[in-house]
């Protein structure tokens, strides 16, 4: 029986990648063997700056990438952090994405969310699954781990809104347009909700299984506190998530809803 | 022969002794419809609203030891206003009872939010026992004055059963329950979480960002069958056990011990099954009744305390 | 550069901060002699004596509950005149402080017990804390006044160092605990068990013939890290931490809360390695200063309150 | 993570054999299957009538037989149950015989200890080992165990006081004569200490390798509570025992000293 007074394991920070002026890449040397599956999270504190969830953007056990977003405090510290600092890593929490089904992948990333599909690409193509890359972004400086996807041989079509580079158009534009020229069996996406939802949407119209990784306020991370919940289904994104097939969750408040830090219900405005 | 579950505890029918501990769900009134139509699960509580909206503290507000969880949530709630809304909808769609868990800091708060949520609930646990959040609960909890005020102020606007829920941080719960009890309470809920902490030794820092917080689940059992067996000893009010229920031979403890119903809290963080737990401690209370002889699960009630 | 594992504590010098907690070697000075001659102990305190010789209870006395022990021994012990004749003896054969754990249940006693047994000790624990004796231990240990009066006069018959063992089982421990400074002690050790019990569902009954017991091991030992971050918020003596230690990072813990030296006590029950467990302790300790890359160990205590 | 709720095994009573006017074999159901080695103890509670440790006479896992000598309160009350009345089980506690010495092996048994050794004798012939079974007991009628161990074909030697039947003496003056006519490499012995200690330091002048089962006061018997401590080497019965290599203790207060109930130091009187 572990008495687990080691709680969380410690991290380095070896390096800090930016790669817009709102995210940044830590790549992080773990102190102790973590594994965790595409699409899992972890929660990563920083004594005194707070503790978040995030989803790595590439893991192998001994090193570990976060890609972050500085939304509020604890992301802009996590983000600034520089080369010989620590962190401290809970986890890995939830499920991660299924990766069983058959089919070609389709992976859609908005955001960051380009950069915590990448295990899930590499994944993919361990087990020589075809894939195309999705990744949109408001402008050609917004785009987050393209070259990282880049130097992964990844098959990437960019859309941005203002048409800087790539398909000029949202995600979820783009994302049509391509499933008319060629069918997916499978579609993955992580992204802000709004547009999470539009693709998910498009998939149930076109009979695409679809998958999104869903945010919520999450506090403990384990199940018990209620606080990451998506109503009215009562689903718990740190323990029945973060993943969820999207045909489980349109229309509920997905997209629509969420639950403040007081549990509050507010609307999502991402 | 299948045993009968129900129990009746303080006027309220129960199809069975299991129920939902406060805070676990958080205020998700979607996750209670969800659990109250588990069919094992006798009665839903709250999580517990306070006077003004909270957004409780920082993370990391919770941990897992491996032998009992620690938080320190910091009671984040809408208020009990907003949070009368939703409960009002919530309310025709759950068949079992609906018991809301408040956290007054004094005897005025008690009173107006028991006024206001009187119509959307079916009983009321008056959550005196909060280990970490300041003046209230275990500030109010652990002064029998107090508790005699403020369970007074909550009876006077509310004919529904009032439960009020203790804490083991006091020199003596049983003179806590009896403030209460001689105040109007129709029941006691023992226990709320022991006030705890963890250091993390790499970090060097307390984990959870409010340093001190509540211990739950495995831990805490023996401390919590102790409290209602001594209750069971000097009360004669229903009282309801609570603290590291896992499954049916922890809660078959409890009810000998003296619990007229019990409440599962941490456990359904760690059930591989998830909220399957309900089913499966029903299904072993029910066997051991059949193997014990038993008609039904009240004739249980106190019996480890016959000589 | 091996780290200096050297403390002083009220006046001791302890060659290691790991202690024998009161009462898991019972009354048997070999085993005292045995295990004071490993060389990562720092000191020993004895079983509590009382005044008159105490049998103890009936068996069950004790049992394992996985994540902790549940134990009512009833203080066993030959009485403090039989047992002085058996320190003497001891004494001078043991090269570690020898601290005797007494237990009076009044101020007189606990003069008489202190005068007698002064030349045989290197120290006094005061035990005010056990969970499950009557008129001794917690009874004496929840009331200030009572704390204050018996700490007095002990302290008037000795010049030796003064511990204070206090209780989780008060709704606040600092008070306790500084009654018993105000009234001379040199230093504070904590916890004792917390007041728990446990019921066998097969034979319906409780499984201590005492009923009640004191809860101890891994379970405890956050609210023991708890207790010894709140009393060194407040005091300015010295805190000796016990409660569920059993490996290098649970003594880290306590450590960093604020406690000077550490008692190790259930752990002995459950290491496969027998009484090697000090050493791996101590191992431990040493590994985590030198990575820390601090020299001595007394740099380490209470770190975890810095901001 | 075992939560042990079920602290102990149940186990109901099938049959009390009558062994002496003293001393009672109680055939045990267990409710839960138990391993117990030759020597191990189990403590047995009844829930009013206390609980004391019994070294099993005879152990199959699902069986389990308890030879009961009335000495005082808790004893006498499990020697007196009948059919279908329950007792409950912990354990098994201790280190039990080391079996794996090679050569012949002579049990002595004194009292209940000829049933306390069977188990280590069945073990013995199960390795093809070479055994001899000494029973004593003051007289014909203080034998206990023999007919269980004639059934299970032992090589029976017995000694009375009285002479009433076999040797006319005492165990330990039968002992001498026994192994004056043929050498044994190992003795294993359980009965009251005086006789224990007597075989002990015969087998000392012998160069033979004796493990004696020794009783103390046990209360937790898990270790950590001290009461069934043999001074002044700090060896705790419970869980360092109850088996000790004779070359261990002799010198000690084995023989001599025990601890009472409340730890002072009383002579050793059987
Ligand atoms: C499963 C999961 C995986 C995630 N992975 C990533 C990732 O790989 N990269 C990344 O940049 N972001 C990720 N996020 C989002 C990230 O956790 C939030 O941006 C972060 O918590 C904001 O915290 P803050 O203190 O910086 O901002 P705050 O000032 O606290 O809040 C800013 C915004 O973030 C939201 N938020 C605050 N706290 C949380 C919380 N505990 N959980 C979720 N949302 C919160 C608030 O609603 C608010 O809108 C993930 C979230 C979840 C639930
Ligand atoms: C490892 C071990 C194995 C044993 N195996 C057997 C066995 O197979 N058959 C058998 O008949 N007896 C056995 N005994 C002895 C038996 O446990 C005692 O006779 C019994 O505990 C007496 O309890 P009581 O309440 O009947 O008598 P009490 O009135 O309590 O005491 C009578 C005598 O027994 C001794 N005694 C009391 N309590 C204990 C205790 N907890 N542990 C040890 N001695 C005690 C006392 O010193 C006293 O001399 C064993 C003892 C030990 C330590
Ligand atoms: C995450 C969490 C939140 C809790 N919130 C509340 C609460 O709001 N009100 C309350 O009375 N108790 C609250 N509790 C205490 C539980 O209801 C319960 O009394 C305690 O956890 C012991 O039971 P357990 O061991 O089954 O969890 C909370 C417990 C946990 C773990
Ligand atoms: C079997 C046993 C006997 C104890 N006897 C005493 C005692 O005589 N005096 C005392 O002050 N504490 C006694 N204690 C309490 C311990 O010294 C210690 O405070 C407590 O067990 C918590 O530490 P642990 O978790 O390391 O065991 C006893 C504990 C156990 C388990
Ligand atoms: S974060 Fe607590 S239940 Fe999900
Ligand atoms: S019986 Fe407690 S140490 Fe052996």
């Amino acid at each position: 029986m572990s008495s687990k007074t080691h709680y969380y394991v410690e991290a380095e920070v070896v390096s800090n990648i930016i790669e817009t002026s709102r995210v940044n890449t830590l790549v992080l040397k773990l102190g102790q063997h973590m594994e965790v599956k595409p699409g899992q999270f972890l929660m990563v504190w920083r004594p005194g700056d707070g503790e978040i969830p995030i989803t790595p953007s590439l893991t192998n056990g001994e090193t570990i990438c976060l890609t972050i977003e500085r939304v509020g405090l604890t992301s802009s510290r996590l983000a600034s952090l520089k080369a010989g600092e620590r962190v401290f890593l809970r986890g890995p929490y939830g499920n991660g994405f299924n990766l069983e089904y058959p089919g070609k992948y389709l992976l859609v990333g908005g955001g960051t969310g380009a950069a915590s599909l990448t295990p899930a690409y590499l994944k993919l193509v361990e087990k020589g699954v075809q894939t195309l890359f999705l990744v949109g972004g408001r402008n050609r400086d917004n785009l987050v781990y393209v070259n990282k996807l880049r130097e992964l041989n990844a098959n990437i079509r960019i859309a941005t809104d203002d048409g800087s580079v790539g398909f000029h158009g949202t995600l979820p534009e783009f994302f049509k347009k391509i499933i008319a020229e060629s069918f997916f069996e499978n579609v993955l996406t992580i992204g802000p909700e709004k547009m999470m939802v539009k693709i998910a949407e498009e998939c149930h119209r076109n009979g695409i299984r679809c998958q999104v990784s869903l945010v919520r306020i999450v506090k403990c991370g384990i199940g018990f506190c209620g606080s990451c919940v998506l109503d009215p289904v009562g689903l718990r994104v740190c323990v029945d998530g973060p993943v969820f097939n999207a045909e489980e969750i349109l229309g509920t408040d997905f997209g629509a809803y969420m639950r403040d830090e007081a549990g509050r219900r507010v609307e999502v405005t991402l | 022969m299948h045993p009968d579950m129900k129990v009746e505890l303080a006027g309220l029918v129960l199809r069975s002794p299991i129920m939902v501990a406060s805070g676990v769900l958080g205020s998700s009134t979607g996750l209670i419809k969800r659990v109250s139509e588990n069919p094992s699960v006798g009665a839903v509580v709250t999580k517990t609203v306070t006077y003004n909206p909270r957004n409780g503290y920082e993370n990391p507000t919770a941990i897992d030891l491996g032998f009992g969880f620690l938080n320190a949530m910091g009671l984040p709630n809408p208020g009990y206003l907003d949070y009368k809304n939703e409960l009002a909808e919530l309310r025709d769609k759950i068949e079992i009872p609906l018991i809301v868990s408040i956290g007054p800091s004094n005897s005025e708060e008690a009173s107006e939010m028991v006024k206001a949520l009187n119509e959307v609930s079916d009983g009321f646990e008056l959550n005196l026992s909060c280990p970490h959040t300041e003046k209230l609960g275990l500030e109010v909890g652990s002064d029998p004055e107090k508790v005699r005020r403020i369970t007074a102020s909550a009876r006077k606007y509310t004919s529904k059963p009032l439960f009020i829920k203790v804490s083991p941080n006091v020199t003596s719960v049983v003179e806590i329950a009896r403030a209460a009890v001689e105040a109007g309470a129709d029941a006691i809920t023992a226990i709320n979480t022991l006030k705890s902490m963890a250091i993390d030794v790499n970090a060097m820092k307390p984990v959870l960002s409010n340093v001190y917080g509540g211990l739950s689940g495995r831990a805490i059992r023996p401390v919590g069958v102790r409290i209602v067996y001594e209750l069971y000893e000097t009360l004669r009010v229903p009282i309801v056990g609570c603290g590291g229920i896992y499954d049916w031979r922890d809660a078959v403890e409890f009810i000998l011990a003296g619990a007229s119903a019990i409440q599962v809290g941490s456990a359904i963080a760690c059930s591989r099954s998830g909220l399957n737990i309900f089913g499966e401690i029903e299904k072993g209370i029910v066997e051991y009744l059949v193997a014990k002889g038993l008609s039904n699960i009240r004739g249980l009630v106190g019996l480890a305390h016959t000589s």
